[in-house]
């Protein structure tokens, strides 16, 4: 079957739209309303597996009008976007009930998800700055939800680096356009391709990595992260952290780079030496945290240098021309953890949302001995911390093991080193989780507690099954039906823009 | 928000309908001259902002509450979807499709020829109440915003 | 030599950022960063006795139903002048935005100095 | 061509004011001047649309940055700057500057638009721009290209154009709401 790619940021748009209408009495309605927009949403990015097609938004003909683009990146992505985004909305049915405004929240969280598709899907890079602002804003004011002192000054922090990645990127999208002529992402490649990569876009290149770098709090850039993650309400912490750091940071740069401008040793190492920098900044400050969602929010940047540096790895290979199996391998362990990392990390984002609603805190030294009231919280929070750290059969254990396969491989011993180490860091870590929050003694105080019960367990359960099934992805039937179209576009590299205009002529 | 004196409130009321036609002109000419939805619904939202600025604001809240401003925007951008969506089922498949100049262009639909920009002109409408509503809703709410420092004094 | 000047103001802009204390200081560089851009895109469309992209009863031609060539070969750019109307109410909403998050600190702390608003560590 | 290097002179020590002043008022006045120049500047770089979106949302701006000034007592800058942090800054700032210069220089130069270079390239299709004066009024039937542009060949883009203003107003009147939580019982019940 095949669906208008527009639909994809039409349901949210719309829906979103709507919200607004109901008060206080409609909120049923627009809880309900909303589930339904993210569940279609999960249909259709599964009905859009495997196909690839140009769509020309108002029948305008590339360059003159705008093309959405899905292909076996897009898909990947558009699946996790959508996967986590069902999740997280079904858990803020009752999550949200202690806030005000729940339509307002609805509606904010659907633009997020209409803005995230939108980046996912454009083939344009002044509408792919168009959706990203879209999505930003949505996530500025998510996260300053609460309107409490450390979620405003979060917010404040975020937007405002939020604001200057954007004008990087939209100072590099005018010298693109200056040196090339065309915004649309195809033809642009071919121009380069022809011209050679003068010094104006190197420099565009350079504050698209910079831009798009602090999107996704690379560790240089990563000073609004640790804020703006934890402050969120749960469900919008699992989204930020799961989704939308990958969309608008990490898709964006592998777009940009690996199909637009053409992968260079040098960019490549650029990207490398960022990832390992993340992983190892970000683990070692997550170890000293006593704040369970800070905590959480470091380990992000440190997995999300796992994702950079798979992609940034193969990058190498390919510029350095070698074996290109290998630059596959590593790009595929990049990828595959991005997807691993969108699951576990949401999930534990919702676990610690669960802990924080039934006893009012999250602080791990004020915590303790919940393993008997939480059950099920502890049992998902467990899976997931598996999981990130890499213990098998879980998913990041797979993951991880490609990437240091692919890393010994390739020659890299001391990359397969750093990488172990820091899985190690990361169990430990949260071994120190599993003991302050579920194990030890109960507090007076928390003697209460009761176990969240409703569509937050759904939520929760549904996420904890993914974890332990996601290795089958792995399979070669599904891997060659979902990961590894999206390994080829990025290893194909500029061959993306004639296989986009033989698309467009069809 | 208190008002202004007679003599402003006097003035404002009328020059707000003159600001307002221009709003207007402005808006339904931007596919034949410079200006269009964006430049024409500030202007509209900033006869009201006059209006609220004379009057004060609890005159404004009664002809124009904040709630029907949100239900205006929501309307707007719904409308300026359903203009996008129109274009699948009128046209061949395609968001966006301009379904009233391109059908005009083929030859067909004789009986739109009156709007020779299609849905251009529709859009500007769409966007002009957008834009003038949201514009209005956010300064409305920040000048009534109150300050309630009392409990929150620095800590 | 334009260009260089518009990316002077750029680079203030990000130092007016980088350096302030104070969140409407902060706020301004950020303003100034796009009116820095919207500058330069504007400029990269300009060409030297150009017109304006409206197109004029006088000059179509109407026999041919066609442009006239005036027209095409001195009016400036159409494209950049249309990015920049996005970008500037892109600027205006995240500026609404920014805003009520400074009042509502500022209500909460009493102060626009972000050394005396830190809760967060780190 | 002097006009525009008086406006950007201009426009260059009203940002260096605004950057540098301590009251907070008068910053915000000169953020106002920078915007009526640039104003001016876009009229005089043809581009007439611009000019007068500028003009409008310039006014509404100054409005909402005033609102966030004048009504405290606190309009003066006080507390003291890191000496060596803003030398280091500038030192790096300039650096940048100086290398953004090479990088200007691969522009076509200043009164050539973009597209001219590239429709030197045969290669490629013409670019987008040259389509849209030739033919956008005959495509569109609208006379003014710039709204040909942003109402129909890049109304994708016009659609989020236009979503970020309505998610800016949601977000504003979240942040602004009067309260925020509800209590726990309330939750529960």
């Amino acid at each position: 079957m095949s669906i208008p790619l527009p639909v994809f940021v039409a349901v949210p748009l719309v829906t979103a739209f709507v919200m607004p209408l109901f008060g206080k009495k409609g909120k049923a309605v627009a809880t309900l309303l909303a589930n339904l927009a993210t569940i279609s949403l999960l249909v259709l990015a599964v009905v859009s597996i495997g196909q690839s097609r140009v769509y020309e938004i108002g029948k305008w003909s590339i360059p003159m009008g705008i093309n959405l683009v899905l292909d076996g990146l897009s898909s990947l992505l558009l699946l996790a976007i959508s996967v986590v985004s069902a999740a997280a909305m079904f858990f803020s049915t009752r999550y949200m009930e202690q806030y005000t405004a729940k339509s307002k929240y609805l509606c904010l969280f659907l633009l997020m998800v209409a803005g995230m598709n939108g980046v996912v899907l454009s083939g344009d890079i002044f509408n792919l700055f168009v959706f990203l602002e879209i999505a930003s804003l949505a996530s500025y004011a998510l996260v300053g939800f609460g309107c409490e002192h450390e979620e405003l000054e979060a917010s404040f922090k975020y937007m405002v680096l939020g604001s200057v990645g954007s004008m990087f990127v939209l100072f590099a999208v005018a010298l693109f356009y200056g040196n090339t002529g065309t915004l649309n992402m195809a033809y642009a490649s071919k121009a380069i391709q022809d011209a050679g990569l003068n010094i104006g876009l190197a420099f565009a290149m350079a504050l698209f990595i910079a831009g798009f770098g602090l999107k996704a709090a690379l560790v240089p850039f990563h000073a609004w992260l640790p804020d703006a993650h934890p402050s969120a309400p749960a469900p919008i912490s699992a989204m930020l952290s799961g989704v939308l750091i990958k969309a608008l940071g990490v898709y964006a740069l592998a777009r940009v780079l690996f199909n637009v401008f053409g992968v260079s040793a040098s960019v490549a190492g650029v990207l490398v030496s960022l990832g390992i920098l993340s992983m190892v900044v970000g683990v070692f400050l997550a170890v000293g945290q006593w704040d369970f969602k800070r905590l959480l929010a470091y380990h992000s940047i440190s997995q999300m240098g796992y994702v950079i540096l798979g992609i940034g790895l193969g990058a190498l290979i390919l510029a350095k021309g070698g074996n290109k199996a290998y630059a596959s391998l590593a790009i595929l362990g990049g990828l595959f953890h991005l997807v691993n990392h969108a699951v576990f990390k949401s999930l534990l984002f919702l676990t610690s949302g669960s802990v924080q609603m039934s006893t009012g805190t999250r602080q791990l030294k004020e915590l303790g001995g919940l393993a008997q009231k939480l059950p099920y919280t502890r049992a998902t929070c467990t899976i997931a911390s598996a999981s990130i750290a890499g213990v098998p059969p879980f998913n990041g254990f797979w993951s991880k093991l490609i990437l240091v396969i692919a890393a010994v491989q390739a020659g890299f011993f001391g990359l397969a080193v750093i990488t172990v180490i820091v899985s190690l860091v990361t169990l430990i870590s949260f071994l120190k989780v599993q003991r302050y929050v579920f194990l030890g003694e109960l507090p007076e105080n928390l003697k209460q507690t009761k176990e969240n019960t409703g569509s937050m367990l759904v939520a929760m359960v549904v996420l904890a099954c993914l974890c332990v099934l996601m290795g089958l992805l792995l399979m070669p039937a599904l891997r060659s039906a979902i990961l590894e179209p999206a390994v080829k576009v990025l290893t194909d590299g500029l061959e993306y823009s004639a296989n986009i205009i033989e698309m467009a002529n069809l | 928000m208190k008002g202004m004196t007679i003599i402003v409130k006097t003035i404002s009321s009328w020059v707000k309908m003159l600001i307002f036609l221009f709003g207007l002109y402005i808006i339904l000419f931007g596919d034949t001259s410079p200006g269009g939805g964006f430049a024409g619904g500030v202007i509209l939202a900033s006869a009201y902002v006059l209006l609220m600025l004379a009057f004060g604001g609890d005159f404004v809240k009664q002809n124009l509450s904040p709630s029907l401003t949100l239900k205006l925007v929501c309307a707007g951008m719904l409308a300026f979807a359903a203009i996008a969506v129109a274009g699948l089922f009128y046209g061949p498949d395609a968001f966006f499709w301009n379904f009233i100049t391109q059908k005009w262009l083929a030859g067909e639909g004789s009986n739109l020829h009156f709007i020779n920009a299609g849905i251009i002109p529709l859009a500007e409408v769409a966007i002009g109440l957008i834009v003038c509503a949201a514009i209005f809703l956010v300064i409305f709410t920040f000048s009534t915003f109150k300050f309630d420092v009392s409990d929150n004094q620095k800590e | 030599m334009p260009y260089a000047l518009c990316f002077l103001l750029f680079v203030i802009g990000l130092y007016c950022v980088l350096v302030k204390k104070n969140m409407v200081k902060i706020v301004i560089g950020i303003l100034v960063m796009e009116y820095a851009v919207n500058l330069f895109l504007i400029m990269l469309g300009y060409r030297t006795g150009g017109i304006a992209p409206v197109v004029a009863d006088d000059q179509v031609n109407a026999a041919a139903n066609k442009v006239a060539a005036a027209f095409i070969n001195a009016s400036v750019d159409p494209l950049p002048q249309a990015l920049v109307l996005t970008a500037i109410v892109i600027s205006l909403g995240s500026l609404a935005l920014i805003i009520s998050i400074c009042i509502r600190t500022y209500e909460k702390y009493g102060t626009f100095d972000i050394t005396n608003i830190r809760r967060l560590k780190g | 061509m002097a006009i525009f290097y008086i406006l950007l002179l201009f426009i260059l020590i009203a940002a260096i004011i605004a950057v540098e002043t301590r009251n907070l008022l008068s910053a915000v006045i000169c953020v106002g001047a920078i915007g009526f120049s640039g104003s001016l500047m876009f009229l005089f770089l043809r581009a007439p649309d611009i000019a007068m979106t500028q003009i409008v949302v310039e006014v509404l701006g100054l409005i909402i940055l005033i609102r966030a000034t004048i009504s405290r007592d606190l309009t003066f800058i006080s507390g003291d700057r890191e000496f060596f942090g803003v030398v280091v800054s500038v030192v790096i700032l300039f650096a940048i500057f100086l290398a953004g210069q090479t990088v200007l220089e691969t522009l076509p130069d200043f009164g050539t638009p973009a597209f001219v270079a590239a429709a030197q390239n045969a290669d490629l299709p013409a670019p987008a721009a040259q389509t849209y004066i030739a033919q956008g009024m005959q495509k569109t039937g609208a006379a003014n290209l710039v709204s040909a542009v942003i109402l129909d060949f890049r109304a994708y883009d016009t659609l989020g154009e236009a979503t970020v203003l309505f998610t800016s107003i949601i977000g504003a009147t979240v942040i602004l709401r009067k309260k925020s939580r509800r209590l726990r019982e309330e939750t529960n019940a």
